[in-house]
C-alpha cells in the first residue's frame, strides 16, 4: 500500500466508488443477460414444442 | 384502499410513469439555479434551504393535477364513486400513493441535491427531516385541491393558485428548520409547527376532498 | 323490488331533461331504455346509479347496490387486462375474476396491455368488470358498442345469468340486445316540458316571471 | 471479404460477436487491472498535488470514454436511421448505460479531485457544466428508450434525442476551446511535448484509457447480444399473445 | 380508381394482423369491412389513412384524397359545435360548414359546448366534419355508433350523396348500415398467419429460427 | 396555421384554461422565493435576475406537455396529420401557439414582479428584452420535446427530462444578460447569443418536431 498522505479518503474513495459503479455495471449486465437469456430459452422451447 | 394505492404505485411506475416526475423536477431546479443566479459558493449555500424546499415544493405542486385527473377523463373515479369505498377513503388513499410517489423520493434525494447547492453542513439532517415531516402535509392539502379541481380541463391554473397560499405556512416553516439548523439555531419550534400543521391536513383533508368530489361527479 | 323509481325528474347542468319517470324492477327483470339521441338516457341512469342527483323524485335501491358502466370505460391502458381486472375485485371486495374472464372470453388477453385492445376487445373487458362487481342492480349505457354479434351475444347470456341469479338490469342502448324477457321503457314520453314558474325542480332563476 | 453490414444480421452478429468477446474482456480486464495497479501502487505523488494525481487514471479515461461513447451512439443511430440496421440501434441501446457510468465515475472523481485542488467539488465552470448535461443527455436517452413501447419507434426517436445531443458531447470536448475560463485543467494528452504530462505518469494513463476503452468494447458486445435477445423476446411474446 | 389497395400487410406494433389485402374502389363505389372484434379493421383504416406505415404492399391514392373518422372524435369539449365545425373547415381550407349542419341536423345545437352533447350527438358533429373536409376518400370507422336509428338514416343518406358526387369509401361496422350499393369485404379471410423466417413483413427477430 | 392558432388561443382563454397557468406558476415563484430564501433586500436583488428567468422557464416547461398531448387524447392530432397542413406547419403553430399563451405575459409580467424581488433599475429593459428574446427559443425547443413524447402516458418526466439540458444555455445567457445590467456590465453580447439560439432552435424545430409526430403517430 503506497503512502497516500493527506488526501488518502480522497483518493481511496474515488477508486473505491469507481470501481464499485463498474463491477456494479458489470454484474448487472450479467444479471440481465442471465434473465433474458432464460426467458428466451423457455419461450424458444414452448415454440419448439407441438401445439 | 390498499388496493388502490397499490393501482396508483403500479401506473406511476409503468411506462414512463410519473413516479420520477416531480424527481426531475426538482432535480432541475436545483441544478438550473446555479446557472440562474451565478455559482458562488456563498451566495449559493445562503439560498439553498429555502431553493430546496421551494423546488420541493414546486414538483409537489406540479404533480397534484394528476391526482383525480386521469382516473376522471377515463371513467374511473365515477365508477370508483359508485363502489362501496366511501370518497373520504379514496381521497386519503390518493394522498398517500401522491405522498409516495412524490414526497418520498423527494425527501431521499434532497440530501444529495443539498450537495449541489453547498448545503452547510448540519443542515442536512434538518432539512432532511423537515421534508419527511412536511411532504406528507403538501400531498394532503393537494389532494384537496384537486378534488376542487377535478373535471376543469387544463383546470391546472386554478389548482396552483387555490393550493398555493395553503402551502405558504409549509414552506415558511420548513425552510426556516433548515435555515436555522444551518445557522446552528434550534431548529426544533419550527419542525414541530411544521408536524402540527401535516397532521391537521391530514386530519381534516378527507373529508373536505370527498365533499368536493361528490359536487364535481354530478 | 331491487330498484323502484318515483315521479323522478332528471337534468344535466341547470337544465331538466325527464320529467315524472317512474318504474319498479324486481328480481330478475331488466329494461331497456330506448329513446332518440339526447333523450335523457344516459342522464337517467347516472341518476340511478347516484352520480347526478335527481332534480326531483326519489329512487329506491338498496345501498351500494348498484353497478354503473357508462361511455367512459374506466380502463387504464398501462395495465393488464388481468391487472385492471383483479383491481375492481380489490375495490368491490372480490378476489375470484376468473369467471368474468371465461364470460366475456378474455383468458387469451390477460396479458395485453389494455391500451392495445381493439375497441370490441376494450368494451368486453369494461363488461367483464360488471361481474366481477356482484351488484344487484346493472345500470347499462350502451353496452353493446363496438361488439360483434357473437360477443353481443356473450354479453346477453351474461345478462341472461345475472337476471336469473335474481339480479335485475336497466340498459340504454339503440340496437337490439337480443335478450327475451326484457321490458321497454321510451324515455322520450317523460321529455321535460318547458319550465314553467313554480315547478318543484325546475331553476329557481328561469320561472316566467321576470325579476 | 464480405460486407460490413453482413454484422447487421442479427444472427451473424451473435456469431461473430460471441467468438470476439472472450478476447475482448479478457483484453480489457487485463490492461484495466494492469494499468490501475500501476498507476495506484507504482508511480510517484506528483510534487503540487501530491497523491491526489492518482485520480487522474480513473478521471481522464472515464471523462474521454464518456464523450466517445455518444459519439459511437451517433454513429450507430445514423446508421439505423439511413440503413434500418436493427442491430445498430440495438447496439445504441445497450452502449448508453455504459456511458452513463463512465460520465458518472468522471464527475465523481473530478468533485473529489476538485475538493483539495480547487478549494470546491463543483463548480459552474463551462467544461463542468457541459459536462452534467451530457449526462442529463444519457439519462434522458435511457429513459426515452424504456419509455417507448414500439423498439422501432423507440429507435427512430432515440435518434433524433442522439443527434441533438451530440451538439453537448462536442462542446464539453472542446468547451476549453470557446470559453477561455474556468478552473478546469486544459489538455495534457497534447501533442505538444513540452505541455505533456511526465512519463511516469502518462505510460499507466494510456494504459488505463485503452482498459476503459476496452471495458466498453466488450460490455458494448455482451450488452448488445442481451439487448438482441430481449429483441427477439418481445417477438416471440408478442407472436404468442395474437396467435 | 380512386383508391387500390394492393397485396396490403397491415399490422399493430410488432405483429402482422392482416396479409394480402387487395381491392379497388371506383368512384361512386363503397366497400364495408366487416369481421369479429380484434379482426383488424380499425388497423387497416389507420393504414389506409396513412397513419400507419404497411408492413408491406401498396396503397394508391391521390395525396391528400383520404377523410378518416376514428373512435376518437376530435372534439374540443370547451368549444361549441360551430367553432368544432368552423375550425375543421379552416383546416381543410373550406369556409361552408351550413351544408353539413344541415346533414346532421345541427343547427338546434350550433352554440351548444362540445362537452355537453349526449353520445349521439357528439358522433353527428364528428360526422359533420366529413362534409366539411371535402376529400374524395372517406375512411370510418364504425360511424353509427351511438346513434338511433333516424340519425343511420341521415348518415347513409350522407354517404350515399357523397357516393353520388363521385366519392367513395370504405367503412368497418358492425351493424347494418342501410347502404344499398356497398359491397362487403370480410377482414378475417385476410387474417395473417403465424410468422415465420425470410417474411418480407415479419419482424426480422421473431422469424422461425433461434438466434 | 392561423386557425390552427387562432383555435389553441381560444382554448387557452376557456373555462379556467391554460392561459393564466404559466403567468400564476410565475407569480407563485416569485412570491414564494422570499418566504424561502428569507426577505433579506441585498439577497434577494442579487438572486432576481436569476431567479425571475429561472421562473419564466419551469412555467414554461411546465405547460409543454399539453402542446400536443390534449391533442392527441382526443383523436384531434391523427386528424390533423391526416389534413392538408403539413406536420411542420402544425409544430410551427403549435409553438407560435405556446409562445403567445405562455412566453408572451411572462415578458409583460417580468418586470412587474421584478419589484417583488428588488431588482435593480437598470436592469428591467434588459429583462424584459432577454425574455422577450429568449422565451420563443423555449417555446421552439419545447415543442420539439413535447413532439417526443406525445402519446406516452405521463410523458412529462421524460419530457422534462429531455428539454431541461436544451434549456440550460438560454437560462444562462437570459440571466447573464439581466444580471449584467443589473452590474452594469455592457448586456449586449449574451443577448445577441440567446437570440442566435432562439433563431436556430426556430428555424430547425419544425423538422425534428416533425419527424418525431410522425413516429409517434404510427
Ligand atoms: C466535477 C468535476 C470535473 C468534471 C465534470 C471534469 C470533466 C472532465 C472532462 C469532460 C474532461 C475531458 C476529457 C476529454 O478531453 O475528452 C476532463 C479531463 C481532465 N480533467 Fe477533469 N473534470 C472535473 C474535475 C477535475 C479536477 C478537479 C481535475 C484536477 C485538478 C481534473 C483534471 C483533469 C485532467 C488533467 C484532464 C485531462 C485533460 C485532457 O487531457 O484534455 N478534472 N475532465
Ligand atoms: N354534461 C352535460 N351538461 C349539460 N347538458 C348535457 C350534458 N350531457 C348531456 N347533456 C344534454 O342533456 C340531454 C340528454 O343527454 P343524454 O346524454 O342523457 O342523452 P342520451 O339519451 O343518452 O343520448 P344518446 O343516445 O345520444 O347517448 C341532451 O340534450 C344533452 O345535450
Ligand atoms: N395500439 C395497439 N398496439 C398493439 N396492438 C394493437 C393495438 N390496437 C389494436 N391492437 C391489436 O391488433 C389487432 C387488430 O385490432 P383492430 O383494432 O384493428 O381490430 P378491429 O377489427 O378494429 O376490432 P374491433 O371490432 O374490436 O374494433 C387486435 O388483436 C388488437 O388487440
Ligand atoms: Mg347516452
Ligand atoms: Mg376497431
Amino acid at each position: 500500500m503506497p503512502d497516500l498522505g493527506r488526501y488518502a479518503t480522497e483518493v481511496l474513495t474515488a477508486y473505491g466508488v469507481s470501481i464499485v459503479a463498474l463491477a456494479a455495471l458489470v454484474w448487472l449486465s450479467v444479471r440481465q443477460a442471465r434473465r433474458v437469456r432464460r426467458r428466451l430459452e423457455d419461450v424458444e422451447a414452448r415454440r419448439r414444442a407441438p401445439g | 384502499m390498499i388496493a388502490l394505492i397499490l393501482r396508483d404505485l403500479r401506473l406511476a411506475f409503468r411506462a414512463g410513469g410519473g413516479f420520477g416526475l416531480a424527481l426531475a423536477f426538482f432535480l432541475i431546479v436545483v441544478v438550473l439555479v446555479p446557472f440562474g443566479v451565478g455559482p458562488e459558493t456563498g451566495r449559493l449555500s445562503g439560498i439553498a434551504p429555502g431553493i430546496l424546499w421551494l423546488g420541493a415544493l414546486l414538483a409537489c405542486l406540479l404533480s397534484l393535477d394528476r391526482v383525480f385527473q386521469l382516473d376522471w377523463e377515463d371513467g374511473s373515479l365515477e365508477l370508483l364513486a359508485t363502489s362501496a369505498l366511501p370518497l373520504e377513503t379514496l381521497a386519503f388513499a390518493k394522498a398517500i400513493a401522491h405522498w409516495l410517489t412524490t414526497g418520498l423520493p423527494l425527501v431521499v434525494a434532497a440530501p444529495l441535491l443539498g450537495v449541489m447547492l453547498n448545503l452547510p453542513g448540519p443542515a442536512y439532517p434538518w432539512l432532511a427531516a423537515s421534508l419527511a415531516v412536511g411532504t406528507p402535509g403538501l400531498s394532503a392539502i393537494g389532494t384537496f385541491g384537486a378534488a376542487l379541481t377535478v373535471g376543469i380541463k387544463r383546470g391546472g391554473l386554478l389548482l396552483s393558485l387555490l393550493v398555493l397560499p395553503l402551502y405558504v405556512p409549509s414552506l415558511i416553516f420548513g425552510a426556516m428548520t433548515a435555515t436555522r439548523a444551518a445557522e446552528a439555531l434550534d431548529p426544533l419550534p419550527p419542525l414541530a409547527l411544521l408536524a402540527g400543521l401535516s397532521l391537521a391536513a391530514a386530519a381534516a383533508m378527507p373529508f373536505a376532498a370527498a365533499g368536493a368530489l361528490r359536487v364535481n361527479l354530478r | 323490488m331491487v330498484l323502484a323509481v318515483m315521479d323522478l325528474s332528471v337534468g344535466r347542468g341547470l337544465v331538466e331533461v325527464l320529467r315524472g319517470v317512474s318504474f319498479r324492477l324486481a328480481p330478475g327483470a331488466a329494461l331497456v331504455l330506448r329513446g332518440p339521441n339526447g333523450a335523457g338516457k344516459t342522464t337517467l341512469l347516472r341518476t340511478l346509479a347516484g352520480l347526478t342527483p335527481p332534480f326531483a323524485g326519489r329512487v329506491e335501491a338498496e345501498p351500494d347496490s348498484v353497478a354503473y358502466a357508462g361511455h367512459a370505460d374506466g380502463i387504464k391502458a398501462q395495465l393488464t387486462v388481468a391487472e385492471n381486472l383483479d383491481f375492481w375485485a380489490a375495490v368491490f371486495g372480490r378476489d375470484e375474476v376468473g369467471a368474468a374472464m371465461d364470460a366475456f372470453d378474455l383468458r387469451g388477453l390477460a396479458d395485453r396491455r389494455a391500451g392495445e385492445l381493439s375497441a370490441g376487445q376494450k368494451r368486453r373487458l369494461s363488461l367483464a368488470r360488471l361481474l366481477v362487481a356482484g351488484r344487484p342492480v346493472w345500470c347499462l349505457d350502451e353496452p353493446t358498442v363496438s361488439l360483434d354479434a357473437e360477443n353481443v351475444a356473450r354479453f346477453a347470456a351474461a345478462v341472461t345469468a345475472h337476471l336469473a341469479a335474481g339480479g335485475a338490469a336497466v340498459m340504454a342502448t339503440h340496437i337490439e340486445l337480443g335478450i327475451g324477457s326484457a321490458e321497454t321503457l321510451d324515455v322520450a314520453r317523460f321529455a321535460a316540458p318547458p319550465p314553467s314558474a313554480g315547478d318543484p325542480g325546475a331553476d329557481p332563476f328561469g320561472g316566467d316571471a321576470p325579476l | 471479404m464480405s460486407s460490413l453490414w453482413e454484422y447487421a444480421n442479427p444472427r451473424k452478429f451473435m456469431a461473430t460477436s460471441g467468438a470476439l468477446l472472450p478476447w475482448v474482456s479478457g483484453l480489457a480486464v487485463l490492461c484495466l487491472v494492469g494499468g490501475l495497479f500501476w498507476g495506484f501502487f507504482l508511480t510517484p505523488d506528483d510534487f503540487r498535488q501530491g497523491s491526489t494525481v492518482k485520480i487522474i487514471y480513473l478521471h481522464v479515461p472515464a471523462a474521454i470514454m464518456a464523450i466517445n461513447v455518444w459519439l459511437m451512439m451517433l454513429v450507430a443511430s445514423l446508421i439505423w436511421l439511413i440503413r434500418r440496421h436493427h442491430v445498430s440501434a440495438l447496439a445504441a441501446k445497450a452502449a448508453a448505460p455504459v456511458g452513463a457510468v463512465f460520465t458518472a465515475i468522471a464527475l465523481f472523481t473530478g468533485a473529489v479531485w476538485g475538493q483539495p485542488m480547487w478549494g470546491t467539488w463543483w463548480e459552474w465552470d463551462p467544461r463542468l457544466t457541459s459536462f452534467l448535461i451530457l449526462f442529463l443527455f444519457y439519462l434522458g436517452y435511457i429513459a426515452m428508450w424504456e419509455a417507448v413501447e414500439n423498439p422501432d419507434a423507440a429507435a427512430d426517436l432515440t435518434t433524433v434525442l442522439c443527434l441533438v445531443g451530440s451538439v453537448f458531447a462536442v462542446i464539453s470536448r472542446y468547451a476549453l476551446l470557446f470559453w477561455n475560463q474556468g478552473l478546469h485543467q486544459g489538455a495534457s494528452l497534447s501533442m505538444d511535448a513540452e505541455q505533456n504530462v511526465a512519463d511516469v505518469f502518462w505510460y499507466p494513463l494510456v494504459t488505463c484509457i485503452a482498459g476503459f476503452f476496452l471495458l466498453f468494447l466488450a460490455l458494448v458486445l455482451y450488452r448488445t447480444r442481451t439487448e438482441i435477445r430481449a429483441r427477439r423476446l418481445r417477438a416471440l411474446l408478442a407472436q404468442e399473445r395474437t396467435a
